[in-house]
């Protein structure tokens, strides 16, 4: 058993062992490449098998640690471990094999391309990254991984980088998340600096297991530290997994390959912030009761509903199909999130894992679909693909029923968990939340209908591959989604209180009592919801069909447009927080310049110079008050004295040798 | 000899002192390099002149001399292929018409 | 084995400080000036002699018997030609150049040891030092090249600087060989630990495989970083005049070949001190005479390694620039490394048989590989970049 | 052996200034060469011997042939920098600030109890064998990091000095 934690480490060291080798691959081995590929996954979805097969049949939950000092200063050192617990053991699982189909399926997918092995090579890296984050027992070594991650996601959504909106869609995505790092980070400095390790667990000195205590310390913003750490670092999983208001990277994801999509949306890079709230959960909770919940489980749940509820609203009115379905991740997203903000580990958990099956498969199969038209996605000159591509139709239907939260797939069971739990902590929340699965159910049905019913759209423009018709994919696409369908439909049943009292929990082990009650209306509201939104979709999208590609939508009108224009979220950021941004930076780079130069000069003209900066910066702010005169008019005097800034190797020297003498002269003074 | 440790740091003082005066008024990057060897032996110079008034079996004053003088040979080297390239491209080895940098 | 200095400083016991110190500084210099300032002279006698022959012609032969006295001649001769120095030329750097190209040559004469204990100076640097003097010779050609402003000996000068510091690599990586076999860089503990063998004579290096390899690495190097022929291009009459002392005349032109001369020779000196053995040599050993005969030894070796230096000048064609430059570093070097790898290696052989034997081998296979990459390299069709 | 000191500093400091003072290039070279000869006396009569020996090998016999290559590569060849640079404002500038650190740095040197330290006695050099011995033990961390170190520089200087070639062909 504890050999077993201690070989935990080559679960993500195969991918990574397969990505080295396929970054010094010729570009020609293809089969090569992805052989590689698989096989490295293969093998390491066996061992996650075989260490999940090992959490299994305890009845106490399992938990093993392997750690081990990395490197040391002084007396401080820093460590780094391995875990094997049932978290981390059914996410190894879920990483790995729903990984090993999206890797099958994007040797279809990626088969024209000629920077195939680079693909694979990314694509490896970017499993062992997020492997090595699920197996770590140690922050440093999880920040490091989910920093890996970020790269890998970066390198992916940009891989068609010569794609204008490819290259902005990858700098959003890393940037975007950045942001939340610098909280994540920000939280692990503290959680070092309150409890001395950055270990999760360790004999009872790792830092969850210190988090009772941490609930008593103080942190800042009046809370406590734990509560301060856990807000911290809710911050950086909002990040990475796209939770409002950081959630706009992850529809400009789209412009990914589709395979790439089903990886960061299903199986990884979002279930990374989940998984890291739901690895923190006893920080997160620390200090609270059901009753009273801490501050940062407020949040996680308050964020996580308005997520879920403002996502799905944008998604019923996109064009495009992998917009739709990236909406509707953050909007499941935000399901998670609410979760394990209303002290549900399990059914967080739980939807994780069930919404990585199905969102795969829906994503594969988008991809079939992009494919299968001839790389088109749009879904207004889609339509009527059931003739054309049957098995996609029905695992793409297994997984939008699943999605939609209808019985007995797998999406009901854990939705409903969700809703659950939601329901004993916050009826508001609950409502919402509903809500948002009616407009999921709408949605899912919108897209059904519009591309799979009706009569083919596509040849109402005659470029591209010019008027062929959509033709099926080969077996090397299907066969993924046709497994992963197999679990959308069965694996709701694990969690369900139907077969034995919910295995999941059990097999979990957190010790909480599931509040009794409730159970009935929470199912009936969310089947009937789940069927109103199917209803309503048949009626609004089913019953007439779209004639031609550029029918208005039914829905047409002012808040339909808002809807379609996403809230105007990357509008109001682009005028005010990138464009205080730039302001800022174009103050301190007038900042800049003055100090650099200043120095030449003599002291009478620095003094000058610097008020008469400030003048110029209060005077446009104060006066012209807007934003855009003040931004230009800051840009041109940082132009100005940009001009100061030499290059000069020579004045360079000449600061640094004053910099001495002032230093030597503060020497002086002091003795 | 009757040589106190001050006059050896004083000496290496007043080299690099000249050495950095060379850096700051010269325009030519070779001179500028030269400038910057000068200020290198001053230090070892320094690390020197302790060994022989301190800790006299340690090795340690030795070995960073040594260290030292081989980073120096390294920057050197690469100084001076970086003004060969310089040159090639500007013409020139004027450090001052070197500013693409500049802001 | 106490050193001279050491010898000295004995038998003044009772005297004031400073006697003892100003003999034993006075003794070596003048031993140096005398001895090897005579053996340079002699040697350029020599030298015409014996090319005249191989040239099939008599060399000189006018003044004193068998020309005996022409040195002497010569040096009259040019003290007293007019001193010429170009009106463009640099004229302190003119000046100091062939000043600068004689002290580092007589000063590598400091630690050559031409009998037990007779060395002017027992560094414990000692190879370290013969290497870091023999570099700093390289500025007087370029200063003398540089300050003459002529086009042909600024390219003998930048010839001259680049040939002497490519043969430098290999030339030191061959001496690391003998003193990790020595164990020591003081030129008396690299003798000593030749001693030895049969007759004094079966433990110097040159009769191991990879001091053999060694000696030739380092006599070609020797030669080559006093720009004597086959590698005096620098010099090249046939392509640059006469490199970078074409501008001078007089005392300063004999200067420049005084200094090449006498690194010819000192180098000669240290390749006998590492390789062959030094002062070494049957009856080196026996008590009063010993010393004696072991200069005896050491001068003879001294002869046979300038006859050879000056065998090789009459009989091998000048080689071109870019031959010289490939050929220091594609042949030499690696097998200079090579060398110090095989001496770590003879170190942990079962016996010394077996240690030869291996030693031989790896070498031999080593020396055959380079020379056929080097030759395939040598042969291709030379193309002209500027002529057509 | 007092005097070999002020000799030797005298040298060193007029070596120094020449090198960076002389307008012609090679000048410079040159008074750079005899400021390392000067140094280099400096270490010998502080009886560190071998680090004496390597300031030669390294600095005069490549450092300086370096410098000289690189002034012959930029076509420099008379050495002559030129038209003749003007005392201006960074001349005072960098001299002032040159004159300044070198009047506080001996200030703060003559303040010090530590500068009045003598040497204790008359000691052994010590040996290159203990020097090689620190090489591959104590220090054999930094030194094959300064091995790594110098290979990368070899290479970086053959790649940015062969971009040319590489161009031309």
């Amino acid at each position: 058993m504890s050999d077993l934690a201690r070989q935990q480490w080559l679960i993500p060291f195969l991918p990574l062992v397969a990505a080295a080798i396929q970054s010094v691959l010729p570009r020609g081995q293809r089969k090569l490449s992805a052989g590689l590929c698989l096989l490295a996954m293969g093998a390491s979805c066996v061992l996650a098998v075989r260490a999940f097969l090992a959490t299994l049949g305890h009845h106490e939950p399992v938990r093993e640690v392997a750690n081990f000092t990395w490197f040391e200063f002084g007396n401080t050192s820093l460590q780094m471990g391995f875990i094997l617990d049932p978290l981390t053991a059914g996410m190894a699982v879920m990483v790995t094999f729903v990984g090993f189909w999206i890797f099958v399926n994007a040797t279809g997918y990626m088969h024209e391309d000629e920077n195939f092995t680079r693909f694979f090579c990314f694509l490896s890296l970017f499993a062992a990254a997020m492997l090595g984050l699920v197996v770590s027992n140690n922050l440093l070594m999880l920040f490091m991984s989910w920093e890996l991650v970020g790269l890998c996601s970066y390198l992916l959504i940009g891989f068609w980088f010569f794609k204008p909106s490819a290259a902005a869609a990858m700098k959003k995505a890393f940037i975007t998340t950045r942001i939340g790092d610098v909280g994540f980070f920000l939280g692990i400095l503290m959680l070092y600096w309150k409890s001395g390790t950055l270990n999760l667990y360790d004999n009872g000195h790792g830092a969850l297991e210190q988090a009772g205590a941490l609930a008593n310390l103080a942190g800042w913003w009046g809370l406590s530290a734990a509560t301060t750490i856990a807000v911290l670092l809710f911050i950086g999983a909002m990040g990475k997994s796209a939770q409002f208001p950081l959630h706009v990277w992850l529809p400009d994801a789209m412009e990914g390959p589709t395979p790439v999509s089903a990886l960061i949306h299903a199986a990884t890079m979002v279930a990374a912030g989940v998984f890291m709230v739901g690895r923190m959960f006893p920080v997160f909770a620390a200090g609270g009761s059901p009753e009273h919940p801490t501050f940062a489980m407020n949040m996680v749940m308050w964020v996580g509903c308005f997520t879920a509820v403002f996502s799905a609203t944008i998604a019923v009115a996109q064009w495009d199909i992998k917009r739709v379905l990236a909406y509707s991740t953050c909007s499941q997203l935000g399901f998670m999130m609410m979760a394990l903000g209303a002290g549900g580990l399990v059914p967080g958990q739980f939807h994780l894992l069930t919404h990585a099956f199905f969102k795969a498969l829906l994503f594969l199969g988008s991809g079939c679909v992009i494919i299968g038209t001839h790389h088109e996605q749009d879904m207004r000159k889609m339509g009527g693909l059931k003739k054309y591509m049957p098995i996609t139709f029905w695992c793409y239907l297994i997984g939008m029923l699943a999605l939609a939260g209808v019985p007995p797939f797998a999406g009901f069971f854990s939705k409903d968990e969700v809703l659950l739990q939601t329901f004993h902590r916050s009826k508001i929340a609950w409502g919402l939340a509903t809500f948002a699965a009616f407009l999921t159910a709408f949605y899912m049905t919108r897209q059904m209908y519009m591309v799979f019913a009706g009569k083919w759209r596509g040849g109402d423009h005659g470029y591209g591959h010019g008027h062929h018709e959509p033709h099926e994919v080969p077996w090397n696409m299907w066969l993924p989604i046709a497994v992963l369908s197999v679990f959308a439909l069965a694996l709701g049943f694990f969690g369900t209180p139907l077969i034995g009292g919910n295995l999941f929990h059990h097999y979990l082990g957190v010790e909480e009592e599931m509040p009794e009650g409730g159970v009935g209306i929470v199912m009936g509201c969310s089947i009937l919801v789940g069927a109103l939104g199917v209803l309503l979709g048949w009626m609004v999208y089913g019953r007439k069909q779209m004639e031609h590609a550029t029918d208005p939508d039914p829905l047409e009108s002012p808040l339909w447009r808002v809807l379609n224009n996403k809230w105007y979220v990357d509008e109001f950021y682009e005028a005010t927080i990138i464009r205080l941004t730039m302001t800022c930076g174009m103050m301190f780079r007038l900042f800049d310049k003055l100090v650099v130069d200043g120095i030449l000069h003599t002291i009478v003209w620095l003094t000058k110079a610097i008020s008469q900066i400030f003048r110029w910066v209060g005077d446009e702010l104060i006066i012209n008050g807007g934003f855009d005169a003040g931004c230009e008019s800051v840009r041109g005097s940082g132009a100005l004295f940009s001009k100061l800034q030499s290059g000069r190797v020579r004045d360079y020297f000449a600061f640094l040798g004053v910099g001495t003498i002032v230093l030597l002269t503060v020497y002086f003074l002091k003795q | 000899m009757t040589i106190p440790l001050g006059h050896y740091l004083i000496l290496a003082g007043i080299l690099f002192a000249i050495g950095l005066g060379g850096a700051l008024t010269r325009k030519n990057a070779i001179i500028v390099l030269i400038a910057i060897e000068v200020m290198f032996n001053a230090g070892i110079l320094n690390l020197i002149a302790f060994w022989h008034y301190g800790h006299y079996a340690s090795l340690t004053a030795q070995m960073f001399a040594i260290f030292a003088i081989s980073i120096a040979a390294a920057e050197s080297a690469i100084g001076l292929a970086l003004v060969i390239a310089v040159y090639r491209h500007y013409k020139s080895v004027d450090v001052d018409e070197m500013k693409s940098l500049k802001g | 084995m106490e050193t001279i200095y050491q010898l000295i400083v004995a038998s003044f016991a009772g005297k004031p400080a400073w006697m003892p110190l100003a003999i034993a500084i006075a003794v070596p210099i003048v031993f140096v000036l005398g001895v090897f300032l005579t053996i340079f002279a002699y040697t350029t006698l020599v030298e015409r002699k014996a090319l005249g022959r191989v040239q099939n012609r008599y060399g000189p032969n006018r003044v004193g018997r068998w020309g005996i006295l022409q040195p002497l001649a010569d040096g009259v001769k040019l003290l007293i030609k007019e001193d010429i120095v170009p009106r463009s030329a640099d004229k302190f750097t003119h000046f100091l150049a062939p000043v600068m190209a004689v002290i580092p040559s007589l000063l590598l004469f400091a630690i050559v040891p031409v009998g037990p204990g007779l060395v002017p100076v027992n560094l414990n640097i000692g190879i370290l030092f013969a290497f870091a003097i023999s570099t700093a010779s390289v500025l007087a050609l370029f200063m003398g090249g540089w300050a003459s402003r002529n086009k042909f000996s600024l390219l003998g000068a930048v010839r001259a600087v680049a040939q002497v510091v490519s043969y430098e690599v290999p030339m030191v990586l061959a001496a690391v060989a003998v003193v990790m076999a020595a164990g020591s860089l003081s030129t008396l503990d690299i003798v000593k630990a030749q001693s030895g063998g049969t007759a004094e004579i079966g433990g110097w290096f040159v009769f191991q495989p990879w001091g053999f390899v060694g000696f030739v690495l380092f006599a070609i190097g020797a030669m080559a970083e006093a720009a004597r022929t086959p590698f005096d291009i620098p010099e090249a009459e046939s392509e640059i005049i006469a490199g970078y002392h074409t501008e001078y005349s007089g005392f300063k032109f004999a200067l420049f070949q005084m200094g090449e001369y006498l690194a010819a020779i000192a180098m000669a000196g240290v390749t006998v001190t590492m390789f062959l053995g030094g002062y070494l040599g049957p009856g080196c050993n026996l008590p009063y005479v010993g010393i004696l005969i072991s200069m005896f030894w050491f001068f003879l070796k001294l002869g046979a390694m300038i006859a050879l230096n000056i065998w090789i000048r009459g009989t091998w064609p000048r080689v071109r620039v870019d031959q010289l430059m490939g050929f220091a570093w594609k042949v030499l070097l690696p097998m200079s490394i090579l060398n110090i790898v095989v001496v770590g290696l003879v170190r942990f052989m079962p016996n010394v048989v077996v240690g030869w034997i291996v030693a031989a081998v790896i070498l031999f296979l080593a020396f055959v590989v380079l020379i056929k990459f080097s030759a395939s390299q040598s042969i291709e069709k030379r193309t002209y970049r500027y002529a057509s | 052996m007092d005097i070999a000191f002020w000799i030797i500093s005298g040298i060193t400091v007029l070596g120094a200034l020449l090198a960076v003072t002389l307008r012609n290039l090679v000048h410079c070279v040159l008074s750079l060469i005899l400021f390392f000869l000067g140094i280099a006396s400096h270490y010998f009569l502080l009886r560190a011997d071998f680090i004496g020996a390597v300031q030669i090998l390294i600095y005069i016999g490549a450092v300086a042939v370096l410098i000289l290559f690189a002034i012959m590569l930029t076509r420099n060849v008379t050495g002559t920098e030129g038209p003749r640079e003007t005392l201006g404002v960074k001349w005072w500038a960098g001299s002032i600030i040159a004159g300044t650190m070198a009047a506080m740095l001996t200030w703060a040197i003559r303040g010090d109890q530590i500068s009045q330290t003598l040497p204790g006695g008359d000691k052994a050099t010590t040996s290159v064998a203990e020097i090689g011995r620190g090489f591959i033990g104590d220090w054999v961390v930094p030194f094959e990091i300064m091995a790594v170190l110098l290979t990368a520089a070899l290479i970086g200087a053959v790649v940015i000095a062969l971009e040319e070639v590489m161009k031309r062909r």
